[in-house]
């Protein structure tokens, strides 16, 4: 079901996405910082995929970012993963290109602490008001 | 003066305010029996209103910061008194048909003062949603008083010796029919039941009080017993409202032998219709109210008029 | 000059404590914003510290209404990562009990719509026929809702074979009271006056802001996720996806309203052709590895993802409902509309905000942090320490 | 005050918060409602306004968000006024009494008159402390 959306994702993308096929309703693509809103919004607008919603992890690694796309029509969901670095995440904004990644992103930024550039409205949402405005619940770093 | 106490007593306690509050809260019992009726559910005891209003008198009267506090009391006590007067005015007609020139002109005026207290008091209670429901009622009362006044005069214009005496209405319904016997008047009672409907603000005209859109709108700051005032103010208008259409288009109230059964059952329909109509509607929107009350309703009292004036 | 309108937090129509603030202008709304986060409890906080078993059991106090479907996705979820089906009898079963709960979920919003719009016998009506459902799913699963049901592999209790006639028979009751109370809903003049052609959300705007469910069936937009990805025994099944192309309260509650006919027709299929056998599939060992599991709840898809770290507790635990997305959608439609209708839109939704806060706390190296204290004190030595660097 | 304390045990007007409940204890307090447990016939009502409530349903376990406007709705409410924590997590937190954003359960902000454990409580158990509840006022 998902090989029609891989041969799209490898013959515009090429090598900068290296694709991992879970089993046939589920594929992970890992994708870099530069190429992330490319991708994502070729998810959304060539593929049409539906942006369930996205996890946000904080891994030894780095803080990581994964949009869940479903695609309705395959049946299947293709998940686009990326890193960023830890102290200070900073990544590009979907809502200017797809609306709906307007709550998923600010309530990533409420407790992940990662910085949405171009976001329209970056205000918490979940946190109680009388936090301190730098306390992100999901961060284990401090 | 003894006339004057007797006036003041009769005000008081006989058809004024005590019998009114006593016969309204009955009324609710029977409205919350229907309903309950067409609802599936079993009906409250009989002696629920009177128990909500006393377990009101009983609680503490919170006044909302900011509240203009004469405005906010006095306002409901003003429509409270004006339901009792009108109240008066027509037991007294239909017992002892003591009456005066234009007394019916006296009802229509003294039946607007409930609504403008409920608007005084909304907006002195300093609540956006408080003056929310206040703007609604204001529009309500628009809506609803042109057709109201038409559909009484064509009451008025039925009867041959043009009279604004309502004991000579009744004196002229015993004399040749009930006035509802014709067509014009059938028009103009089908207009002042769902002008009732929103007098009384049920549903589908409960705008102004939405619970569900603006938490109980214009009363949603009273409580304890300034809320009492409002419910018994309420309960009284459900009493007053059939007698005054009996009155005007269903021959009075008759109370020798056989009549009071009836009476009593000339009420009853009256009371039941506006039940129904409460329950089998949703709530429509301020505009709608508006347009449905200018549109149609108007319309339907207008082509009474004119049906009276020909002489059906 | 516009005045704002508070909307709750505590409110009749909202069952929970939201607080939105219409910009109103006389009776008009201008733009409505919402302060979601009052039923946050730290929900995937608790999800890391709970046994994949007792995973399934938390998750359904996510939200009264859809718990089955929370706890299906969880299980789906930990099923995709450790690469084990359940039974055939478990996925006929676990159909059941979520069709019953669509059931009972939409016929609570059609009470609750009709006590928004001030119509005292719909409501009433709505909800006594939802009892019988409620007592059908007590009679399967032991409890009116939180079913405490859906396990990792399969279902945790099996149900006796001489409860399925009375079952059936009350499914055709509630098909026909179903039918009665759609034509009465549909042809009643006022209840169109006040559905009709309001608060309508385009095919593109449904699109654009992600919504799901019904509420995005009545826009036009064709996702149904029992369809488009099968899972339980809905591929063995023929029923059809309600679609309405106008988008305003009305076509949405008529989604509803007829999508409660195909679950009627769903249970009574799956109830015919019952498989025997084992009820679960015992999964011994989920190895390192991610799982989507996600499952058409009654307002839209509930999506949820577990990482696991070979333990037998999820080291990750994201859950979604289906809510969370379809509470942006009302901003277009509420714009130009009156006050007496922004109760209605926000209601159309059918918002169950409990689920949509859950988020959590962190637990990587054993040292769980758990209460609000520490997390505050951690949090003032970060800002210490950025004041020190820049 | 007999007559006006008669008139409370008999018209209990029930005003409902949801201070971070999942909304399944308020709808069993709806089901209450409802044609099959009807409590209309005891006099109780639900109304729309916090100034009208004599008893507070409290669901929920509150988390810190809720906190301040929880105790603002319970000084609105004019007293005598009961409250009753509904559910296990409205007594004791329940599930959530760990979880990060736990601000104690409904008696830690606010004086409970009577608990509904349970979870939902089924709606024969609410009717049931509503009776024992009339019973203590």
């Amino acid at each position: 079901m998902s090989k029609q959306v891989i041969e799209n994702l490898r013959s515009t993308f090429g090598d900068r996405v290296d694709i991992s096929e879970h089993n046939e309703r589920r594929v992970y693509v890992t994708v870099s910082n530069e190429d992330w809103i490319p991708v994502t919004r070729h998810m959304y607008e060539v593929e049409k995929g539906r942006l369930c919603t996205a996890t946000g992890s904080d891994r030894s690694t780095g803080i990581e970012l994964l949009y869940h796309f479903g695609m309705d029509q395959h049946g299947t969901v293709v998940n686009i993963r990326t890193t960023l670095d830890k102290p200070f995440p900073k990544i590009e904004s979907l809502t200017k290109y797809y609306p709906a990644a307007d709550f998923i992103e600010r309530e990533i930024f409420d407790f992940l602490g990662v910085e949405f550039t171009g976001h329209p409205d970056p205000r918490k949402i979940l946190s109680s008001h009388d936090r301190p405005a730098d306390f992100h619940a999901m961060r284990r770093d401090e | 003066m003894a006339s004057t106490l007797g006036l003041i007593l009769s005000f008081l306690i006989f058809p004024g305010l005590l019998f009114t509050a006593v016969g309204g809260l009955a009324t609710q019992w029977v409205d919350r029996k229907v309903s309950a009726l067409v609802q599936w559910r079993v009906r409250p005891p009989w002696f629920q209103p009177f128990a909500d209003i006393l377990k009101l008198l009983g609680k503490e009267i919170v006044i909302p910061v900011g509240a203009k506090r004469a405005g906010f009391f006095l306002a409901p006590l003003a429509g409270l008194a004006a339901v009792g007067v009108v109240s008066t005015i027509l037991w007294l007609t239909n017992l002892r048909g003591v009456g005066f020139v234009g007394d019916l002109i006296g009802v229509l005026y003294l039946l607007t003062i409930p609504s403008l207290g409920i608007i005084l008091g909304a907006s002195a209670s300093s609540n956006p949603l408080a003056s929310v429901g206040a703007s609604r009622e204001m529009k309500l009362v628009l809506a609803y008083e042109l057709p109201f006044v038409i559909a009484i005069f064509t009451a008025v214009t039925k009867v041959s010796p043009m009279t604004l005496r309502l004991d000579s209405i009744i004196a002229y319904q015993e004399a040749n029919g009930v006035l509802l016997g014709n067509a014009s008047c059938i028009l103009a009672f089908i207009v002042c039941i769902l002008v009732a409907q929103a007098k009384l603000t049920y549903p589908p005209f409960d705008i102004p009080e939405a619970e569900t859109e603006i938490m109980d709108g214009t009363h949603m700051e009273y409580s304890g017993a300034a809320l009492a005032v409002i419910k018994l103010q309420q309960a009284m208008m459900l009493f007053t409202l059939p007698i005054f259409f009996i009155t005007l288009f269903w021959g009075g109230l008759q109370f020798s032998g056989w009549n009071i059964l009836y009476t009593i059952v000339k009420y009853l329909i009256i009371v039941t219709i506006i039940v129904l109509i409460k329950n089998t509607n949703p709530r429509v929107r301020i505009d709608q109210a508006v347009r449905f009350f200018w549109g149609p309703i108007s319309l339907i009292a207008v082509i009474g008029m004119v049906l009276a004036i020909l002489g059906f | 000059m516009s005045t704002t309108i508070p909307i709750g937090p505590f409110h009749p129509v909202l069952e929970e404590p939201e607080y939105i603030t219409l910009q109103v202008d006389g009776e008009t709304v201008l733009s409505a914003d919402i302060d979601l986060g009052r039923i946050h409890r730290g929900m995937e906080l608790l999800a890391q510290e709970k046994t994949f078993d007792q995973d399934c059991f938390l998750v359904e106090r996510i939200c009264g209404i859809c718990s089955a479907s929370h706890s299906w996705a969880t299980a789906l979820a930990i099923e995709d990562a450790a690469g084990v089906g359940p039974t055939p009898r478990a996925r006929y079963l676990r159909t059941i009990v979520h069709e019953l709960e669509r059931l009972h979920s939409h016929m609570l919003w059609v009470g609750l719509a009709g006590h928004i719009i001030g119509y005292w016998t719909v409501y009433m009506w709505g909800w006594k026929y939802r009892e019988p459902v409620l007592d059908a799913l007590e009679a399967i699963t032991g409890n009116r809702n939180n079913y405490a049901w859906y396990c990792p592999g399969g279902v945790r209790r099996d149900v006796p074979d001489e409860l399925w006639p009375e079952i059936m028979k009350q499914m055709d009751e509630f098909a026909d009271n179903t039918n009665m109370l759609i034509g009465a809903v549909l042809d009643d003049p006022v209840i169109l006056g006040r559905l009709k052609g309001v608060g309508i959300l385009t095919k593109e705007d449904a699109i654009a802001y992600g919504t799901l469910g019904p509420t995005a069936r009545g826009s036009g937009v064709d996702i149904d996720l029992r369809r488009d990805e099968p899972y339980g025994a809905y591929a063995e099944c023929d029923w059809d996806v309600i679609v309405q192309p106008d988008g305003d309260l009305l076509a949405v509650s008529v989604v509803r309203l007829l999508e409660m006919l195909e679950s009627v027709k769903i249970i009574k299929q799956c109830i015919q052709n019952l498989p025997g056998g084992e009820i679960r599939n015992e999964i011994r060992e989920v190895p390192r590895g991610e799982g989507i599991g996600h499952v058409e709840a009654p307002r839209g898809e509930s999506f949820h993802y577990i990482r696991t770290n070979g333990t037998n507790m999820p080291e990750r635990h994201k859950m979604r409902a289906p809510t969370f997305l379809n509470i942006p959608s009302y901003r277009p439609r509420v714009k130009g509309e009156t006050i007496s209708d922004a109760t209605v839109i926000f209601a159309i939704i059918d918002p169950c905000y409990s689920c949509t806060e859950r988020m959590a706390a962190i637990d990587p190296t054993g040292k769980r942090i758990a209460n609000g204290h520490d997390l505050i004190k951690l949090s003032h030595q970060k800002t210490e320490w950025l004041k020190k660097n820049i | 005050m007999g007559a006006t304390s008669w008139g409370f045990k008999k018209s209990l007007w029930v005003f409902h918060l949801n201070a971070g409940a999942c909304n399944n204890c308020d709808i069993e307090v709806l089901d209450c409602l409802c044609p099959k447990f009807d409590v209309e016939r005891f006099g109780i009502k639900l109304v729309g306004s916090v100034k009208h409530a004599d008893v507070l349903l409290v669901s929920g376990s509150v988390p810190r968000k809720v906190v301040p406007e929880l105790i603002e709705a319970y000084e609105q409410a004019p007293k005598p006024c009961a409250v009753v924590a509904l559910g296990a997590c409205g007594c004791t937190g329940g599930i959530f009494k760990d979880g990060y954003n736990f601000a104690g359960p409904v008696d830690k902000h606010i004086p409970v008159d009577a608990y509904v454990p349970g979870c939902p409580p089924r709606p024969e158990a609410i009717i049931g402390a509503i009776v024992k509840l009339i019973g203590t006022l």
